[in-house]
């Protein structure tokens, strides 16, 4: 593949650009799978937590749905940022924007779409 | 080319003209008769109507204020930046960037927008609402395929392809469809609304002057879709309760079997009845309790509970 | 004589297989066309011995530069199509109460009308333009991926081709491009016509899709050193907005088709009528996809303008980055817009008002690119070549057509003028007038670097003329028509409404267009013979990196990735005296290694055709049997690592003396 | 053609194998890509579900077909596949061919004992008369269940066929980014059955 020195110099490291903010790029490298493990416990107390919130009726119906959908986004949050490994990549990590626009616009797709659907017309 | 004579391009040039006079005379006559009677939204019979076009309008000039100016700008620079020799007008290559005008060209569409978003913002909630203290005549109006099936709860007849409403009055059209989706439209009355099965859908139409108008379905549903055509005859109140009385005197009972007939994939003229069986009809003031057609779980329908 | 017996072997096929099938005048003509068209394909490449070199040229390449002369050639065919199925509805409706074609056949061309015109026309020729250059514009040497390019192209390809055959094979879909359910459903269009457009459209979607992670991925990954974003050409802009686009809108439009045809094909009840089904939903879903799909097919000719009106008017682009805030404010606009396509539906006011007032935002950055457009010739010499025509016809149109599409943002006007010939008039004002007038002006721009000669300018100015009066005469009445009351897919209509008039002239109208495709496609084939060859690469005098490079580009486009320093390199290199010849060595030439080409994609096209076809006609087996073939073919791609060819620095310099790009 | 320019030398970070090669790590942010438009696909289906849940009409309630031992096993299963393929990316990134190997199996059991229960559960519910002809509600939840479980059964025989690239040619750039690529897919799965979880079931316990 090394075909290219001046290709390799200047295109290698991204055009001499390295990133910023929240996409600079990161590494794992780790001697020990710390954050594999913390990732495995915090996901199965998030999912048990829920489960148990919503077996034992802790709250009343709103709350424990806005409960385990915080919960629910907390486990998204440690699998992508735990064992998805968000901002490895060589140079800036772009797929972080293109994956936060997506979230977003999933929630507001899902969030429309029901109140579109409920045709609360009014005035009736 | 050859130069010509002077007398030869004065003539090319009248020649020109009056081909180009003729071309656009031949296409501008339809328009130039733009107001004639056919001209069913420009001509409305109601408040709803007239609200509608009054705003259409309204927005229809804004815009084009505004396309004027962007066709004019474009003339104009045509004009003076043309690439021919001796141009005296300046080339500037590099000039790619100027502040103030590229905000103005940012804050002037915005505020021409907001100057068509306030009225829209009004106009929506006021037409969602019926008049105050106005006392509606009820129709529940179902498409077929592909006819149209109207039901007076009040009145209790039924008619198809056909209603009479009366002047002066608001009527509460509840829209429903036991077929594909439709849209009920009477351009002379006020917009569109689609009918749907499995939910009632309030439209609220009022005529202020007597006459016979025209409405379709809006909405592709199908091989007759064309001949999905009903007419709204708007009359006095008087000559209305005469009309209704007579129906319910000299018309045929509406039985279910009549109604099946009805639910055929085919086309139907008008038809009166003096009668409906209530209990069969979708309509929000008995709820659902049809047990022919074509979604025979109504009964459970969540508009009902 | 032969070309009788196959066609009569065909009609007893088609009548053994497909009884039901009543075959119509038309639909015979398009058999006639399609068998005769392709016997004299086959024959012609049977005669001149050239079948190797179509399946090692193009069938199997994944030069992102012949796939987008394949993606170009296939959106012109599809261009025909759509015209012919255009021009059969304004003969229909020419006069009140004539029918040449009847209730069925109008019912299915208008359909086919409409999902070719977008799906196979407008998407394949935005793609055909993407490929061609955009990997130029960013000095790169390839697509991310060639050969997931080449399987977008024929799942496209096939998708068409399933969609094509409907009209002769079992009956078109009939329930127009947006198939709304549940007239969809079985209950109400039995037939297999619904099967092929959601199959069809499921094909080719997944190819769309994989083709905006391609260029979403080139553009963000691929660029040269120093071409930051902020130097990157606006067409590269808009392809990156674009691409991004279609990998957000083009899932719900996914699923809703998957959902019909599982409903459809597996009893399923989604939105049928019965069993809770939900029909509304269907249409929310689908104008999900909808309205961005508006964007994906306008935005890349938002990027062409930009390109051509700096090169013709000699002057850098004015406002770049009011430009770029713009594309992006729209990409993002555009997913929060969605229900002014169903204000009618009655959603209630709150939703309604919400969605009149994001529409209209919309319209700001648009307005913000137009004036940005025209400041752009201000101060500049402009040269009225093809391209520029369709530019300078672009913007008043638009604007038009952008002042109509406010109005329908206007809620009480929507419900008067929604689905009536006004809509109509709107969406084909904003499609032709900003849409097709962009790519036919991208395509006049960009076709000396495509195929190495220009188009015939008197010719393509004729064609330009035709089309723009054509445009106007057609489209006029039909605003009018809207407030006369008329709606649309109307078969025919009775004299009393007193629509004869317009209708006459709009019919006249699309035969000027009409005829304006046809010199178009003379201009094509004149030019193919007829003009002189392009030595330079640089006809326009161009500012961007693709015209550094010669015409038609070599495999490997550049010898050697150039360094980018300045927005408009192209053209700051003429300014400076750097030429090219100066600035490549023969030691700067290094072996390569470029993407080999491959049947993979072919033959996964053709498996998913198969499959959809079988699916269609649920013959089980059949779709098993591509079924298998998709998986097989991907599991070999899985298991091919030989995916790259290298080609010698010594066959690269030959290439570059050659063209005369060499110093020394 | 080029023109000269200062080639700032960045001192370059160590890179784990699957990035070195630039063209393989590009895949990887394609990759990304594609799990962001699946993720939009899972999206409107959830959007579907959404819509479709109180549309129960004749067909049972969520709380009559949901059985909430099983469910809470398939959870169960699939978070600890995801540690799993975490472990074998962090195999892999320390050169432990064999110990990937073996964490890749014990990931690919797992998620072969999720799509069993997954299987036997929808075929307790056909047996009874509950599919998804019933009621839009059954519709909404069998396809956006199934579609997930079917992107699991894909990722299990694509993972099968990784196992294969990796025991013949050993830790590549290609070969580990192939199953980098994969284990991206398989958390992106988990991160989708955790919201399938808290939206279908647990929302269906609730009301």
């Amino acid at each position: 593949m090394a075909k290219e020195p001046s290709e390799q110099i200047i295109w290698d490291e991204e055009r001499g650009e390295p990133g910023f903010g929240f996409i600079r790029p990161h590494f794992h490298q780790e001697i020990f799978p710390t954050s594999q493990i913390v990732g495995y416990v915090l996901s199965l107390a998030l999912t048990l937590t829920s489960f148990l919130l919503v077996i034992h009726r802790t709250f009343s119906a709103s709350p424990l749905l806005v409960a385990i959908l915080i919960l629910a986004v907390g486990q998204a949050g440690v699998q992508v940022g735990i064992f998805m490994h968000l901002r490895e990549s060589r140079g800036p990590a772009w797929q972080v924007i293109p994956l936060f626009l997506g979230f977003f616009i999933a929630g507001g797709m899902i969030a429309m779409s029901i109140w579109i659907m409920m045709f609360k017309w009014g005035g009736y | 080319m050859p130069k010509r004579g002077g007398f030869f391009l004065v003539f090319t040039r009248l020649q020109t003209r009056l081909w180009m006079l003729v071309a656009a005379g031949t296409i501008l006559m339809p328009f130039i008769s733009g107001c004639g009677s056919h001209y069913v939204l420009l001509h409305p019979a109601g408040p709803v109507a007239r609200r509608e076009l009054d705003l259409t309008v309204y927005a229809a000039v804004t815009m084009a204020v505004i396309v004027a100016f962007v066709i004019a700008l474009l003339i104009l620079t045509l004009i003076r930046y043309r690439d021919r020799p001796n141009n005296p007008h300046a080339y500037t290559p590099e000039w790619h960037d100027h502040r103030l005008m590229e905000s103005l060209w940012l804050i002037i569409p915005a505020v021409v927008l907001a100057a068509v978003a306030i009225p829209t913002v009004k106009t929506t909630y006021a037409l969602a609402r019926l008049p105050k203290g106005s006392h509606p005549l009820v129709i529940d109006v179902t498409s077929l395929d592909w006819k149209w099936m109207f039901e007076y709860p009040d009145q209790h007849i039924a008619t198809v392809n056909y209603i009479e409403i009366p002047t002066r009055r608001p009527v509460l059209f509840e829209l429903t469809a036991n077929s594909p989706m439709d849209a009920f439209w009477v351009p002379e009355l006020g917009g569109m609304e689609y009918t749907m099965s499995g939910r009632v859908l309030p439209l609220w139409l009022e005529a202020d002057r007597q006459g016979l108008f025209w409405g379709r379905s809006a909405q592709f549903s199908g091989i007759d879709f064309e001949k999905m055509l009903f007419h709204v005859r708007a009359v006095s109140t008087p000559s209305f309760n005469t009309w209704t009385a007579s129906i319910r005197r000299s018309k045929p009972a509406m039985t279910l079997d009549t109604y099946h007939r009805l639910l055929r994939f085919n086309t139907v003229g008008v038809g009166e009845y003096s009668s409906y069986p209530r209990s069969a009809f979708p309509s929000i003031t008995h709820g659902f309790g049809l047990s022919g057609g074509m979604y025979p779980v109504l009964s459970n329908h969540p508009q009902k509970n | 004589m032969s070309f009788m017996a196959v066609y009569l072997f065909y009609l007893y096929m088609i009548h053994t297989l497909f009884p039901e099938n009543v075959r119509q005048p038309t639909e015979l003509g398009a058999d006639v066309m399609i068998i005769g068209t392709g016997i004299i394909i086959v024959s012609v490449l049977t005669r001149y011995k050239k079948w190797r070199w179509l399946w090692s040229e193009w069938l199997t390449t994944v030069d992102h530069k012949k796939i987008g002369v394949l993606y170009l050639i296939s959106a012109l065919a599809m261009l025909f199509r759509g015209g012919v199925d255009a021009l059969m509805l304004r003969t229909n409706l020419a006069l009140p109460n004539i029918q040449p074609i009847g209730a069925n056949e109008y019912n299915e061309v208008f359909t086919t009308h409409g999902t070719i015109m977008i799906f196979f026309m407008a998407m394949p020729f935005i793609f055909a333009l993407f490929n061609a250059v955009v990997p130029l514009m960013i000095g790169a040497r390839d697509v991310a991926f060639p050969r997931l390019n080449a399987i977008s192209y024929w799942l496209f390809a096939f998708g068409a081709l399933l969609l094509n055959i409907s009209f002769v094979l079992g009956g078109s879909p009939n329930a127009g491009w947006t198939a709304y359910a549940p007239f969809t459903e079985r209950a109400f269009t039995p037939g297999v016509g619904e099967n092929y457009y959601f199959m069809s459209l499921l094909i080719a979607g997944i190819g769309t899709t994989m083709t905006g992670i391609n260029f979403l991925v080139t553009i963000i990954r691929m660029r040269a050193p120093g071409m930051t974003f902020m130097r990157m050409p606006l067409f590269v802009w808009t392809t990156l907005t674009t691409s991004a686009l279609i990998i957000f809108a083009f899932p719900p439009l996914t699923v809703a088709l998957a959902l019909t045809l599982i409903d459809r094909l597996f009893q399923a009840s989604f939105f049928t009528l019965g069993h809770g089904g939900m029909p509304m939903m269907y249409v929310n879903l689908f104008w999900l996809f909808g309205h961005p799909e508006v964007y994906i097919v306008v935005m890349p000719a938002f990027g062409i303008f930009s390109e051509v009106v700096a090169t013709f008017s000699g002057k850098q682009l004015f406002g770049y980055t009011a430009m770029v805030l713009s594309v992006v404010a729209i990409m993002l606009f555009a997913y929060g817009t969605w229900v002014h396509h169903f204000f009618t539906m009655g959603a209630g006011p709150s939703v309604n008002v919400f969605f009149g007032l994001s529409t209209m935002l919309i319209a700001i950055p648009t307005g913000v690119k137009i004036f940005n457009w025209i400041f752009t010739m201000w101060g500049g010499r402009i040269r009225m070549t093809v391209a520029m025509l369709y530019q300078i016809a672009f913007i008043p149109t638009f604007a038009i057509g952008g002042a109509t599409g406010v109005m329908f943002a206007v809620v009480p006007a929507d419900y008067q003028l929604h689905n009536g010939y006004f809509l109509i008039a709107h969406f084909h004002n904003v499609l032709i007038g900003g849409t097709l007038f962009g790519l036919l002006s991208g395509m006049h721009y960009w076709w000396p670097k495509m195929f190495g000669f220009s188009l015939n300018e008197r010719l393509g100015k004729l064609a330009f003329w035709l089309f723009f009066i054509g445009f106007w005469i057609t489209f006029t009445p039909q605003y009018m028509l809207g407030f006369e009351g008329m709606t649309r897919r109307l078969y025919t209509y009775p004299l009393g409404y007193g629509w004869h008039m317009l209708n006459v002239i709009s019919t006249l109208g699309a035969f000027t267009m009409g005829a304006g495709f046809v010199v178009l496609v003379y201009d094509i084939v004149w030019s193919l013979f007829k003009m002189p060859r392009d030595a330079t690469g640089d006809p326009w005098n161009g500012r961007t990196l693709e015209w550094a490079l010669p015409s038609p580009v070599p495999e490997y486009n550049f010898a050697r990735i150039p360094v980018v320093t300045s927005r408009d390199m192209f053209w700051w290199m003429k300014r400076h005296h750097a030429t090219i010849a100066d600035q490549l060595k023969p030691n700067d030439i290094r072996e390569l290694d470029l993407p080999k080409n491959s049947p993979v994609p072919f033959i996964l096209g053709l498996g998913f055709f198969i499959f959809g076809f079988g699916m269609v006609f649920e013959w089980w087996l059949l779709a098993f049997l591509g079924l298998a073939i998709i998986i097989g073919s991907l599991i070999y791609t899985g298991f091919d690592y030989d995916e790259h060819k290298q080609v010698s620095a010594d066959e690269i310099l030959h290439i570059e003396q050659s063209l005369g790009r060499l110093q020394g | 053609m080029s023109l000269p320019v200062d080639p700032k030398v960045i001192p370059k970070p160590p890179v784990p194998l699957e990035f070195s090669v630039k063209a393989e790590s590009i895949k990887i942010t394609g990759f990304w890509m594609f799990l962001v438009s699946d993720m939009l696909i899972f999206a409107s289906l959830f959007s579907v579900f959404a819509v479709f849940r109180s549309r129960i009409m004749a067909g049972p309630t969520p709380n009559q077909i949901f059985h909430y031992g099983s469910t809470l096993l398939e959870t169960l299963l699939l978070l600890t596949s995801s540690f799993t393929v975490g472990m074998a990316i962090f195999a892999m990134r320390k050169s432990h061919a064999q110990a990937m190997m073996t964490w890749l199996v014990v990931t690919l059991v797992l998620g072969a004992g999720f799509v069993a229960t997954e299987i036997h559960e929808f075929i307790t519910d056909v047996q009874h008369g509950i599919t998804w002809h019933v009621s839009g509600f059954l519709s909404g939840f069998f396809v956006l269940v199934g579609t997930h479980g079917a992107h699991v059964s894909f990722g299990i025989a694509w993972a099968v066929t990784l196992l294969f690239q990796l025991s013949r040619r050993g830790l590549t750039p290609v070969t580990t980014r192939k199953l980098y690529t994969f284990s991206l897919y398989w958390h992106f799965l988990d991160i989708v059955w955790v919201f399938i979880f808290t939206f279908v079931y647990l929302f269906g316990k609730i009301t």
